[in-house]
């Protein structure tokens, strides 16, 4: 850990109880500057309308503090037609600032979510106190996240415990890793260097121990990386392994005896059910198919799978979920 | 709700206060807001039990399948009757009817633990069926099935809770009324009785949600 | 809704026969919510099963709970507070009806035991 | 014969059916629970002066932020105004000799006792460390602490706050004097309205919900745990659909009781009295509206992210009126600096603070960075504790003449609001800063470059502590030898004030009669009386 510390302090550039530290922490992602202009404006914006209300109170009140000799004439004694317009003003008015910044903040949120096709799946699942990240090539590491700069990375994420919250802020951004779903991140990283990985969501005793640290390399030096790790078969072999193995293929080959769906290029299609409700399958829907087939038969289907619940990991789900993904990365990073 | 006392000690200083009317209101008042916290209160079951509903719809048929229907049903019509007698002791009790206020509260009282007791059977027979959430649960296979008996359990477990209260708040009027005593007023019981009539309209909603779910094929 | 509180019914006779009507009413109600649900209906089932419930309520409600004697105060009590819970229900499930999917079984080992009764394992 | 005097035993305070006998044990109560809670406050901040995590071990850290989080929330700040000031002068308010069922009130402060000492005796046996909005499956399945006592405790105690809400509606509806419509309501009525109709229908939801928290604890069912079928953000969509309107209730009555103090110093009627009316009814049901600006990184869908966003933004403009017009109430005033009013304008300012950045955070962009920061924890301590307890202190200092029948040391009580307000502000706002630089909440330790804006903080909390334990100081010498206090010492236009300070225990003699406006205050009248060099505290029965 004290070389995490001295990291970070070079990093940082600041030694302990330095006071020189910056406002605003440097932004290290594409949407980091959008964020951080919406957050100047609205402390902008915020702060006038502090300082103009705090100007009134005092000036109001030195002004007519009780012995000053003021003209205090002129006031009506119910509400009068200028009062009303006036409570009109100030109702409409911030009114329809707030809609404004909620359409900008809006705007900027919805392209923060929206995955590039072609980002790069990195699966993560979060435990007390722990951060156990894959890369696609099967490249595990705890606690620390090294992805490229400039290349959109998508997170799959999922916990095997209590919530816990994935949570960089250089990136500014947050999310929730909830267990029994996966939940996703997507960023694009725009500085070189490591930043924090904290855990956000209270999760227990080691909560504040919870830390990481995300490390944004050159996309050659990741490649030389990603090379230069332990010799593990990626996750989507892996995958395909599992899927050999624990007999997945000797229904849903295209050739078997039992007849279930092909899975081929099943993420990003649209599936029709047998009650006659459709979806697009995604890494959930996989996963519940795994350990829960009865819950979302296919339509044309016999409801004969067995569930996996129990037999798989959450590592391995992941593992399958990264083969299917596999067949299809044509349509990949759809939602 | 007894505890509608306002000074009234000295009633001739306070002539808002003598009024029967204005006492009448704020004591039908008081309950009608404590119904409203009642409806939120049983509302967050209702809520869950809507989660479960929408997320494991076969698993809520299969176990609604396996509650008692008929018991149910029973109990249904056993509430009702209840509801219709103790709203026969209010309206006998305005005309100056007393036995039969009291004979009437004594029938409500009664019908209350009638539903009781069937309500005992039913979780008799969801015991020895293996029903009760927990281990050994017999529609473990299923997803949701379980879900929905532990909501089953809490809201007619609550439900029966509410009853009980209701069937000793009954049986005091009966009995008050009976010995002629002064806190057993009719306006008193009319409050009262929307109390009653509140725990009918949960199990109202209860019985289509937790009994007819699925009853056809 | 009516404007102004109606008074008691002066005659005990009407007053019970009034009454009566509504408990025939409850019980034909009772029966028809549970042919409904040997019929095939689809969602059709829970339409009717809720909208009967509702119809009895409001029987239970107008009638037996006199909320049509009742003052306007007390009516919007009892309204606010189904109010409430319908947006509590609504709002929720504008979450629920648009989230990409729902959670699922999940198996990781337990950390606690349960307080009371063994659990765990099936 | 004053309500003080009516009974010097134990038991007579303990069986007192009297809402200004109960508005004083409540006080009594609330003020030990708010010590307690402020002591875990002081460890939490003495270990933050340092990054690592040195003074107490990780899980006594945990038990301190959920034991402050509990008994803050549930012990002090739902409780404080309503249950202690709302208790005490709604009824004189009103002009009505009690609440509309005083033994229902008694019950309430029975139950709130019972609650507040499980919650108590659960810290006191080894600490809940949950936090204090007990998320799911931590406190289900994975907290090895007292989880289900605490449930209790708090279970109970929102029984207390339903009985309360329930009392205080149906007395402003029936025993308002005659001729007393809802226009000519003080606004502090208004507020302690819309306050007891959140209570009424919130509260149930949350007692609900801890009831399935504790039978998912005992029994394993599933209601909130991904393991059986259930979701954990289901347990979310109802806890904070309570507690979100709960901040409501812990803000509504401050500003109804700033409305009260405002006015009084400015001799001055409130400005756009109807506006404030609606305003507080249009809070407390939008209030209702936006308990998912909680959960946006929670994984709820993006929709519902996008509706609730929205809504908040709605919600920010009723408070946005109230602000505006306290301010224009100042204008042409004849404005005292009394300890009251020092507190009011600084609620206020702190409240104009910590609403403006709820607007920040309302932003979803920018909530994604700042939500589970410091960012949120001092927004929310600026509402509540800028905003609500600074108006605590207000109230107390307004009443306490009228409470007690004795004044109060001015110059000492000005001290302390000027300290607390800068203690506050030290406190607080560095943990803005905090927050945006990243420094996630409830950590134990942190990296070392934070601690510059921690010290500052723990240095201002320390500020901060002083400007809360002098009142104790000053009002004790108050009740051992104050000046008495006439029955109307500031010259206020409310029932509660012509009456004797201290109340009769029927409160009035003879039945007051409806005022015909409401803030009836003269700022001319009052000047040309200054400008002669009438003493402050005139007594003027109609101002």
């Amino acid at each position: 850990m004290s070389t995490f510390g001295a990291r970070i302090l070079a990093s940082a550039g600041q030694g302990t109880l330095d006071p020189s530290f910056s406002l605003l922490a440097p932004g290290a992602s594409a949407n980091a500057g959008r964020t951080d202009a919406l957050f100047i404006a609205l402390l902008v914006l915020c702060g006038g309308m502090a300082i103009v209300i705090a100007t009134l109170i005092v000036v109001f009140s030195f002004r007519y503090r009780r012995h000053a000799v003021v003209d205090r004439g002129n006031q009506a004694s119910g509400e009068s037609a200028g009062e009303i317009r006036l409570e009109i003003a100030w109702t409409v008015t911030p009114l329809l600032i707030f809609l404004g910044i909620f359409a900008w903040s809006t705007w900027d949120y919805i392209r923060t979510t929206r995955t590039p096709a072609d980002a790069l799946p990195v699966y993560v699942v979060a435990k007390q106190w722990m951060w156990k990240l894959q890369q696609r090539t099967g490249r595990r590491e705890i606690n620390e996240l090294h992805v490229p700069l400039g290349q959109p990375v998508r997170l799959v994420m999922t916990s095997q415990d209590v919530i816990h919250s994935f949570f960089v802020p250089a990136f500014r951004l947050k999310q929730d890793v909830v267990p029994g779903r996966y939940t996703t991140l997507s960023f694009t990283a725009t500085r070189l260097g490591e930043f924090h990985l904290f855990c956000a969501e209270y999760c227990g005793s080691e909560h504040s121990m919870m830390l990481g640290r995300v490390v944004v390399m050159m996309p050659a030096d990741f490649s030389r990386w990603l090379a230069a790790g332990p010799n593990e078969p990626g996750l989507a072999e892996r995958g395909f392994a599992l899927y050999r193995s624990r007999g997945c293929s000797g229904c849903h080959e295209p050739g078997s005896t039992v007849h279930a769906p092909s899975l081929a290029g099943l993420i990003g299609r649209t599936v029709h059910l047998q009650d006659g409700r459709s979806l697009v399958a995604d890494e959930n829907y996989v996963r519940d198919s795994v350990l829960l087939p009865l819950k979302d038969v296919v339509a044309g289907f016999d409801p004969v799978m067995p569930s996996f619940a129990g037999q798989l990991d959450e590592e391995e789900i992941a593992a399958i979920v990264a083969y299917i993904r596999s067949t299809s990365d044509a349509s990949e990073g759809r939602r | 709700m007894t505890a509608r006392t306002a000074p009234l000690a000295d009633a001739a200083r306070t002539p808002r206060h003598a009024e029967t009317a204005l006492r009448m209101e704020t004591a039908e008042l008081g309950m009608w807001v404590f119904i409203a916290t009642e409806i939120l209160f049983f509302g967050g079951l209702f809520f869950a039990y809507l989660y479960g509903r929408t997320h494991w719809p076969e698993g809520f048929a299969a176990a609604g399948r396996r509650t008692d229907v008929v018991l149910g049903t029973l109990n249904t019509a056993v509430l009702l009757t209840s509801s219709f007698a103790v709203a026969l002791a209010v309206a006998a009790a305005e005309h100056d009817r007393r036995r039969w206020v009291a004979r009437l509260l004594w029938l409500t009282a009664a019908l209350g633990v009638v539903f009781l007791v069937i309500k005992g059977t039913e979780y008799r027979h969801e015991w020895s069926e293996h029903l009760f959430p927990g281990p050994g649960f017999a529609l473990a296979a299923t997803a949701g099935a379980e879900l929905f008996f532990v909501l089953y359990f809490l809201t007619t477990g609550l439900h029966a809770l509410h009853l009980t209260i209701g069937i000793v708040l009954m049986g005091a009027f009966a009995a008050g009324t009976e010995h002629a005593s002064g806190w057993a007023h009719p306006p008193r019981l009319q409050v009262a009785a929307l109390y009653w009539h509140f725990v009918d309209v949960v199990w109202i909603f209860l019985y289509p949600l937790l009994y007819l779910i699925v009853r056809h094929s | 809704m009516k404007d102004k509180p109606e008074p008691a019914p002066k005659d005990f006779a009407a007053a019970v026969r009034g009454l009566a009507a509504t408990w025939v009413a409850l019980i034909a109600l009772m029966l028809a919510s549970l042919g409904s649900a040997y019929l095939n209906l689809g969602v059709g089932n829970v339409v009717a099963g809720l909208v009967i419930a509702t119809i009895k309520t409001a029987l239970v409600v107008w009638f037996f709970m006199a909320l049509r004697r009742a003052s306007a105060m007390t009516r919007i009590a009892g309204a606010v507070g189904l109010a409430t819970l319908i947006l509590l229900m609504a709002l929720s499930f504008a979450d629920y009806a648009t989230r990409a999917r729902a959670p699922a079984r999940w198996q990781s080992p337990q950390q606690l035991a349960p307080a009371l009764g063994v659990g765990a394992q099936r | 014969m004053s309500y003080l005097d009516d009974g010097y035993t134990l038991r007579s305070w303990l069986t007192t059916h009297d809402h200004k006998r109960i508005a004083i044990l409540y006080a009594i109560a609330i003020t030990g629970f708010f010590f307690i809670g402020g002591a875990a406050a002081t460890l939490i901040r003495l270990e933050l002066a340092t990054p690592a995590g040195d003074l107490v071990s990780h899980d006594t850290y945990n038990k301190l932020f959920t034991a402050h989080g509990v008994i803050m929330v549930w012990l002090f700040l739902i409780p404080s105004i309503p249950s202690v000031m709302g208790n005490f002068v709604l009824p004189l308010m009103i002009g009505a000799r009690d609440l509309a069922f005083p033994r229902l009130n008694l019950l309430s402060w029975y139950l709130y006792m019972g609650g507040g000492i499980l919650t108590l005796a659960a810290l006191f046996l080894g600490g809940v460390d949950t936090g204090w909005t007990f998320y799911t499956p931590y406190s289900t399945m994975f907290s090895n602490s007292y989880v289900l006592l605490t449930l209790t405790g708090v279970f109970i105690v929102g029984f207390s706050s339903i009985l309360t809400g329930l009392n205080f509606i149906v007395t402003v509806h029936t025993l308002r004097v005659p001729g007393m419509g809802w226009f000519q309501l003080p606004l502090f009525v208004w507020a302690i309205y819309a306050t007891s109709a959140i209570l009424v229908l919130a509260t149930p939801v949350l007692a609900i919900t801890l009831l399935l928290v504790a039978a998912e604890r005992l029994f394993q069912i599933g209601v909130f745990d991904p393991a059986y079928g259930g979701d954990p953000l289901l347990f979310q969509h109802m806890f904070w659909f309570y507690s979100h309107p709960a901040v409501y209730i812990m803000v509504l009555p401050a500003m109804g009781l700033v409305s009260e103090i405002v006015p009084c110093f400015a001799r001055k009627r409130i400005f756009g009295y109807r506006f404030m009316a609606y305003a507080i009814l249009g809070i407390a049901s939008i209030g209702f509206l936006v308990w998912g600006h909680h959960m946006f990184v929670s994984g709820q869908s993006m929709t519902a992210s996008l509706v609730f966003s929205l809504l908040s933004f709605v919600v920010a403009v009723p408070s946005a009126i109230k602000v505006f017009n306290w301010t224009a109430t100042l204008y042409k005033g004849s404005i005292r600096f009394d300890a009251p009013m020092l507190y009011a304008l600084g609620f206020v300012g702190l409240f104009t603070i910590g609403g403006l950045t709820g607007l920040i955070l309302a932003a979803l962009a920018v909530d994604v960075h700042l939500t589970d920061t410091y960012f949120v924890v001092s927004h929310f301590h600026y509402i509540m504790v800028g905003g609500s307890v600074m108006a605590y202190f207000g109230g107390l200092h307004f009443w306490w003449p009228k409470v007690t029948g004795r004044l109060y040391s001015g110059v000492w009580a000005r001290i302390a609001a000027v300290i607390m307000f800068i203690g506050f502000n030290l406190t607080f706002f560095p943990q803005y800063v905090l927050g945006y630089q990243g420094m996630p909440r409830r950590y134990h330790a942190y990296p070392p470059e934070f601690q510059v804006l921690n010290i500052l903080s723990s240095a201002g909390a320390s500020v901060l502590a002083i400007g809360y334990l002098l009142p104790l100081v000053y009002f004790a010498v108050s009740l051992w030898r104050g000046e008495r206090a006439g029955a109307n010492p500031w010259g206020a236009t409310g029932l509660e004030w012509q009456t004797a300070s201290p109340p009769p225990t029927h409160n009035f003699d003879t039945e007051p009669a409806a005022p015909k406006t409401v803030y009836g205050y003269d700022a001319e009248a009052d000047a040309r009386l200054a400008a002669r060099g009438a003493p402050a505290s005139t007594e003027r029965a109609e101002a």
